[in-house]
């Protein structure tokens, strides 16, 4: 139950922030995918607007287009003082070790990558252990024995994302066979759903009945081929359940937009918190979506099976591999 | 054939301004159903111009134009193609990946379909063959076809959209005197059929043999009128350079030094991969001008690329003083003395969009003459050297500065010609080195080429221009179909015999 | 045999649809250039297509509403293209990427600004979109044996601008070397010139050729966003413009060899689809992702440098027309 | 209606018109999608040139885009068309971060960056030199093969950066830091705090080289031959295969200038997609400066301009989507370049009058 305990904390913040609340400035600067890419900065985005929406307090935003912006973005808006600011994406990495470096006076949120200094709050996700969930539960849907997975690009992160997934999947079925795909290797890879469409009906083709992608804009043409063929996807992210009620098996949720207001609240509490911090199921990081969208595909076995994982995750029963730790997945 | 009937063309007062240049100046021109009417003027003297207006080209600044006696505007090739005008153009407006039966129904289809038309011009075509004698296979395309054919499926375009008037812009330029003589019967058989004929040439020859009138340009303003039978060749050149001509001179013999170019059994290819010379051997002596007589694409082109390091040969060998340069680049041989003025000017001469001054140092453009330090090209050394060639051969205008393809086709012809004389090569290769030019121009070159075997050099040349090839060899080789077919001596060839060798007629 | 089958009808199935919007730009490059105006605009004129196909379709729930508006679309800029290189005699390249550039921005732009969605439309359903046509007969025809499988495993089934593609290339074949049009916009492309002299319009002629390259690239982005997607998003074409000039420049500007190019980089597309994550035999681990992604571009440069002749292109293509003095 | 226009007319007026006119319809646009079109244009202006670090930052991207745009020109001027900016920089910027990464911790600081330009230089020539070489020896058009050299390089530093050069235990598709790289202006007095490094002088000498290469040599007046009259080439003794080959290297190597300015001068790692479509961008550079040297040159920095006013723009009014500067960069493209001659024949009736 400690999500609840986030929860009333969070909530404990911003009401007994009021008081004390500080006037602040807070800033997010988008990765290139835009903040609304209907996944991962979108979220981000949510969370400010949530923020923004409780407390009145405006939040600027800004969206980078080209690799030198990032840094460029970062220092404008330290310049004129907003703090927060909130970094999405490891490739803002570099760019706030300089900037938060120059302005000792500034607080900044960096996700998915760790700045080690004082003034930096550093988000990282247990991403394997909401994909274990989502592969769970394509196992347990699938009446084939093979599900697929389709990934925007070859990079760690989302092999970090493919790990968890086939290691849930073999949980719940030890001989499944698991189909990955990677859209490609030019930026071009995150948006383009025809693509998307073509690989996951590949996969489809070879008998995948439950598709998972991590693929950004290139997944809304993933779930639209399964959801066309009448099999199940799977979102990621934030919810994206709703894109094809009763067609998207879940989403895996990633919250960035939890992340975001929790460091507003903290910050307008006087309260902001340096270092890092780890969110994965125990926290509320992370988790697979239920909602009336998909509530018809959820039997209550599954439910049932997955919120047992989930304790057994976060008692440290079940431990879920992490790409990450070496660079290695122990299931194909 | 005059008659009360109206003229088929009547031009009044047409004038044409092209900037600051006046290209017609109130010409007049009549020309009557049934007969060939000869205009003639040197180059520039705004025949083309007039030409042009006729055919719908672009339209006068003032003056009219009466067909058949009734007032009209033409205001594109349709609107002249409707009331019956059809053009030969000097340089073929053919689509050369086409079939000729294409080419022949561009424009005139017969309906959006092209089967039926299609039919209806093999049928035209085949009739107009018997007609005229005016035979070409329909199906071939016209970019493997001969100079000749390509201006019979001319004619054949204009005959067949119901040409009444058809205007030949320089027709004789690249064709034997057989097929000249071809073609001129062709004419004569369409104007015995009533139509107008207007022929455009600076040929006097011509214009002697064929047409029935004469009208004369000179500057942009008609000079005169004339019954053909009622003039004459001097009179005529008289009227069209505004002087007396230099009389026509036959090369004084002369007495050839030492064998300098020898070529030996030199095949060709084409890019196309046909071979274009079949075993061609000649010498070439110090002190002659050895003329290569031949119809256009009998293997005279690759003969000159093969030679000036142009393009490799199959097999062979060329020497120069003894030493093999056989396969050696263009740039090698000119350091060893062997200059070539190419036949196209605008592929090869030079470059149209470079400035005059820097297709003046083409070939030689590796020069230290117009090095500075770091031997870096100096602008200003290639811009001195190319005002120095121009002022001395008068190259007009005389500017360095301005863009290659402004200057007209004579004077980027003595661009050229200076370019490639002023090494004082041994050997110089020349081709086609007057096509285009004005007469004032030809008798110019000529001189120069003259005074260069004078001087002891070495001149191979090859033109298709019978009258050059006559008034300038001490030797004259006949080429035809990649093989040499006969020698003569260059004072005393005989024309006809000439002729007859070109056109594979005769061993 | 059925498990050749069962492989073997996936991939052809999914080589005909990647290959249907390529041959569609290919074919409208194909127009253009064949009239002498060279077009690497191709890329820009599909996405806006597919944002008017989509931002359209998704307004009145008509797929066909869509196309109409695509086709308008794209030949809007197609316009643009013919008025700066024929009418202005500009520079054709410079105009293709401004279109590129110009589309790119003004396809997000306007989806946001429309639809608050991030730069997308919203996802379509029912008539919005192009669904896939089943083969008439196909539950008699799959009895067949062999090639009845094939025929409506491969053939049947797709959306209907995929079966416009293919029926289009007969179409430009016939259009092209078969009627008084074809024969002048053919001509215009090798010389403006001669057709000029035989008194038809050369403008008119490569506005023609440009503007049916709009219609064609029209066609085209609907597919993307209609039939094969069921959004717009923004840069959805994900270069598939560029990659038709190259099937264009591949097929020498003839529409079956545009078929069969097209169809030869989506065969490469699908199976190398397939063979990610596949073992290497005798190496028991899969090549790199990449390599595989690599494969169809690399096996295009050496099928070209190895097989395919030079190509010609139309030699007018590119030179804006001026009339000689 | 050709008559030329006065030189100055042509080389400033006409531009200058067609800007304004690309920015009059940018205008339109900007009210269409519900902004002040007088604040975005100020913006623009602003954040561009306003303050030192604007102006440094616009000559960082002008960087990019004038060694784009030098690649692209050069390859031009032989007659080629050169789709491969993209791939030919990214591959430079491999062999240049190959160099930094094996010895940037053993040589000097100069030395060791002078080597990794120089590698870069080398690796972009090479990948520059194949499709030069599939297009002389075996005929293979150039637009295609550089059209799929892109594709091959992108996926080939996928691979590499995902597997082998990644900084062990990082999340991001990137090598390490390099210990040493090109230096800020700022070190050298520019003001104001901006990437501008000299990288920037290097594409002023770069420009100065091309020039002097293509304008001022016999080999270039060869290059120049067998782009606008490739039959002449062999009249004139120039090998037509040997210019291209060499076009296509010298055009790869001025591609890796961007990386040289984006991984040396700014980001000190090698990343993914570094080149930020500066490739294409090229491209028109090179055209709208008619493949000239200091054309190049002025385009870029209108380029850079655009791309850093733009960026600011989004600053200033978050309510515009970041499209509309490619809309605007577009329309500049469009108006100067293509539609350029849109003016030419009523100026030069005015003028002529």
């Amino acid at each position: 139950m400690r999500r609840l305990v986030l929860k009333a904390l969070g909530a404990v913040l911003l009401s007994g922030g009021v008081a004390a609340a500080q006037e602040i400035r807070p800033a997010i600067v988008f990765d290139m995918g835009g903040r609304n890419d209907r996944s991962f900065n979108e979220a981000v985005h949510r969370g400010g607007q949530e923020f923004q929406r409780a407390t009145g307090v405006a939040v600027a935003e800004f969206e980078v287009t080209a690799e030198p912006q990032r840094e460029q973005a970062l220092r404008n808006f330290a310049r004129r003082g907003h703090s927060p600011i909130v970094a999405v994406g490891f490739a803002q990495r570099s760019a706030l070790q300089t900037v938060a470096a120059e302005f000792p006076n500034i607080n900044f949120v960096i996700m998915d990558s760790v700045v080690e200094l004082p003034n930096v709050q550093s988000v990282l996700f247990r991403e394997e252990q909401g994909s274990y969930l989502a592969g769970m539960m394509a196992a347990m849907a699938s009446r084939s024995g093979r599900i697929g997975f389709v990934g925007g690009m070859d990079i760690p992160l989302i092999r970090k994302f493919a790990c968890g997934y086939v290691q849930g999947a073999r949980a719940v079925n030890p001989q499944i066979q698991v189909f990955q795909n990677m859209t490609g290797s030019t930026p071009a890879a995150w948006r383009d759903p025809v693509r998307g469409g073509e690989l996951a009906r590949s996969q489809i083709e070879r008998g995948a009945d439950v598709i998972f992608h991590a693929a950004g804009g290139t997944g809304t043409g993933v779930l639209q081929a399964a959801a066309d063929a009448g099999r199940l996807g799977i979102g990621v992210d934030s919810n994206q359940n709703h894109l094809h009620p009763g067609r998207v098996l879940t989403s895996m949720l990633k919250r960035v937009d939890v992340a975001t207001r929790l460091a507003f609240e903290q910050a307008r509490a006087g309260q902001f918190r340096t270092g890092r911090t780890v969110l994965g199921l125990s926290e509320d990081g992370v988790g697979v979506a239920f909602d009336e969208n998909n509530a018809a595909l959820v039997t209550a076995e599954m439910r049932s099976r997955i919120d047992q994982a989930r304790a057994e995750i976060v008692a440290g029963r079940v431990t879920v591999h992490d790409f990450m730790t070496n660079n290695s997945c122990p299931v194909q | 054939m005059t008659s009360a009937a109206p003229p088929a063309i009547e031009c009044r007062g047409i004038t044409k301004r092209f900037g600051h240049v006046l290209a017609n100046d109130a010409v007049d021109l009549v020309v009557h159903r049934g007969s060939i009417h000869g205009v003639i003027g040197e180059n520039g003297a705004g025949k083309s111009t007039l030409m042009a207006i006729l055919h719908g080209f672009y339209p006068a600044d003032s003056g009219e134009i009466l067909v058949d006696g009734r007032k009209v505007s033409i205001d594109d090739s349709a609107d002249a193609a409707r009331l019956g005008i059809e053009m030969v153009h000097q340089h073929f407006m053919l689509v050369e990946p086409f079939r000729v039966v294409e080419n022949v129904m561009l424009g005139a289809e017969g309906g959006a379909l092209l089967k039926h038309g299609e039919a209806e011009a093999r049928a035209a075509l085949k009739r107009l063959a018997e007609e005229y004698g005016l035979a070409v296979d329909p199906d071939a395309r016209v970019e493997d076809l001969p100079v000749g054919a390509r201006q019979r499926v001319e004619i054949l375009k204009a005959l067949y959209r119901g040409a009444e008037v058809l205007i030949l812009d320089e027709p004789t330029g690249v064709l034997t005197p057989q097929e000249a003589d071809d073609l001129f019967r062709v004419l004569r058989a369409l104007r015995d059929e009533g139509k107008a004929i207007i022929l455009i040439t600076h040929k006097l020859r011509e214009v002697m043999a064929v047409t029935d009138r004469v009208s004369v340009m000179r500057g942009g303003k008609m000079v005169a009128h004339r019954e053909t039978s009622e003039t004459s060749a001097a009179e005529l050149g008289e009227l069209m350079i505004g002087r007396r001509p230099a009389a026509a001179q036959r090369p004084a013999p002369s007495a050839p030094g030492p064998e300098i170019l020898a070529v030996e059994d030199l095949r060709v290819r084409d890019n196309a991969g046909v071979e274009r010379v079949r075993g061609v051997s000649l010498a070439l002596h110090a002190g002659e001008i050895l003329g290569i007589a031949g119809v256009a694409g009998n293997g005279q082109t690759e003969l000159l690329e093969a030679v000036s390091g142009m393009r490799a040969p199959e097999s062979g060998t060329v020497r120069l003083r003894g030493e093999p340069i056989t396969g050696l680049d263009a740039a090698a041989l000119r350091r060893l003395g062997l200059a070539h003025v190419p036949e196209d000017r605008l592929r090869h001469g030079l470059i149209p969009e470079f400035e005059a001054c820097e297709s003046a140092i083409l070939g030689y453009h590796g020069d230290p003459a117009w090095r500075r330090f770091l031997g870096l090209v100096s602008g200003r050394k290639v811009e001195a050297h190319a005002a120095r060639l121009m002022r001395e051969n008068d190259v007009r205008p005389a500017l360095p500065r301005l863009r290659s393809s402004l200057f007209s086709g004579g004077n980027q012809q003595k661009l050229i010609l200076a370019r490639e004389m002023e090494r004082e090569p041994d050997v110089l290769l020349v081709g086609q080195p007057t096509r285009g030019v004005d007469i004032g121009g030809i008798e110019a070159i000529h001189e120069r080429l003259r005074g260069w075997r004078r001087a002891g050099k070495a001149v191979l040349l090859v033109s298709v221009e019978l009258d050059e090839i006559l008034a300038l060899s001490d030797r004259i080789l006949v080429i035809f179909d990649g093989r040499i077919v006969g020698e003569l001596p260059g004072g005393a060839a005989d024309e006809r015999r000439l002729g007859l060798l070109m056109a594979g007629a005769a061993a | 045999m059925e498990a050749t089958l069962d492989l073997v009808v996936p991939i052809l199935a999914a080589t005909l649809r990647v290959a249907a919007p390529l041959i569609l730009a290919a074919l409208a490059g194909l127009f253009a250039e064949r009239s002498g105006v060279v077009d690497v605009g191709l890329e820009g004129k599909m996405l806006f297509a597919a944002f008017a196909a989509a931002a359209t379709a998704a307004v009145t729930g008509s797929a066909w509403a869509g196309l109409g508006a695509a086709i308008l679309a794209s030949s809007a800029l197609a316009l643009i293209h013919a008025f700066a290189c024929v009418t202005l005699r500009g520079s054709q390249v410079v105009s293709g990427m401004a279109i590129n550039v110009l589309a790119a921005g003004l396809s997000a732009t306007l989806a946001l600004a429309w639809f608050r969605q991030g730069g997308q439309t919203p996802p379509l359903t029912g008539a919005a979109r192009f669904a896939p046509i089943p083969l008439p007969g196909a539950e008699w025809i799959a009895e067949v044996p062999l090639l009845g499988r094939l025929l409506v495993g491969v053939v049947g089934g797709h959306a209907m601008p995929v079966y416009v593609a293919f029926a289009l290339v007969p179409l430009a074949a016939f259009v092209l070397w078969r009627t008084r049009f074809g024969l002048r916009l053919r001509a215009c492309g090798e010389n403006p010139g001669a057709v000029d002299a035989a008194g038809v319009s050369v403008a008119r002629l490569r506005y023609a050729g440009v503007l049916i390259a709009g219609v064609l690239c029209g066609i085209a982005g609907a597919a993307i966003s209609t039939a094969q997607g069921a959004q717009f998003s923004p840069e959805m074409t994900a270069g598939r413009g560029f990659i038709a000039l190259a099937a264009l420049i591949v097929a020498n500007w003839k529409p079956w060899p545009v078929l069969w190019t097209c169809l030869g980089f989506g065969l490469l597309d699908a199976v190398a689809i397939r063979l990610q994550g596949v073992p290497v035999p005798g190496l028991g681990v899969p090549f790199p992702v990449q390599a595989i992604q690599a494969l169809p571009y690399v096996l295009t440069v050496i099928l070209l440098a190895g097989f395919v002749g030079r190509a010609t292109a139309p030699r007018a293509a590119g030179v804006p027309y001026v009339k000689e003095r | 209606m050709n008559r030329e226009l006065p030189r100055w007319a042509d080389l400033a007026l006409l531009p200058a018109l067609n800007l304004l006119l690309a920015l009059g319809v940018s205008a339109l646009v900007v009210l269409a999608a519900g902004e002040s079109p007088a604040a975005a244009l100020q913006a623009l202006a602003i954040g561009s040139f306003g303050s030192w670090d604007s102006v440094g930052y616009t000559l960082f991207y002008a960087t990019d885009m004038a060694f784009a745009g030098l690649a692209v020109a050069i390859a031009f001027k032989c007659g080629l068309f050169n789709i491969g900016v993209e791939g030919q920089a990214a591959i430079g910027g491999l062999g240049l971060a190959l160099v930094m990464l094996g010895l940037d911790s053993t040589l000097p600081a100069a030395l060791v960056v002078i080597l990794a330009v120089a590698a870069g230089a080398l690796a972009g020539a090479a990948y520059g030199a194949i499709p030069g070489w599939l297009q002389a020896r075996r005929g293979s058009h150039v637009v295609i093969t550089t059209i799929m050299f892109n594709f091959i390089a992108a996926s080939l530093l996928v691979y590499l950066l995902v597997n082998v050069l990644i900084e062990p235990g990082q999340m991001a598709p990137e090598t390490r830091r390099f210990a040493v790289g090109l230096p800020p202006l700022s070190d050298f007095g520019f003001p104001g705090r901006s990437p501008v490094n000299l990288a920037l002088p290097l594409a002023l000498l770069a420009a100065l080289a091309v020039w002097v290469l293509v304008w001022r040599t016999p080999w270039g007046y060869g290059l120049r031959v067998v782009g606008s009259n490739p039959d002449a080439a062999a009249y004139a003794g120039i090998d037509q295969g040997r210019r291209i080959i060499a076009a296509m290297a010298i055009s790869g190597a001025l591609a890796a200038g961007i990386a040289v300015n984006e991984l040396l001068g700014s980001q000190d790692k090698l990343i993914l997609n570094f080149t930020g479509g500066a490739g294409f961008t090229g491209i028109a550079v090179a055209l709208m400066g008619r493949n000239h040297p200091v054309g190049v040159l002025l385009a870029a920095l209108l380029f850079g301009a655009l791309a850093q006013g733009g960026a600011e723009l989004a600053f200033e009014m978050p309510d515009l989507p970041r499209e509309t500067v490619m809309v605007v960069q577009g329309l500049v493209i469009l108006f100067t370049g293509a539609l350029g001659a849109l003016f030419r024949a009523p100026l030069s009736r005015l003028l002529g009058a």
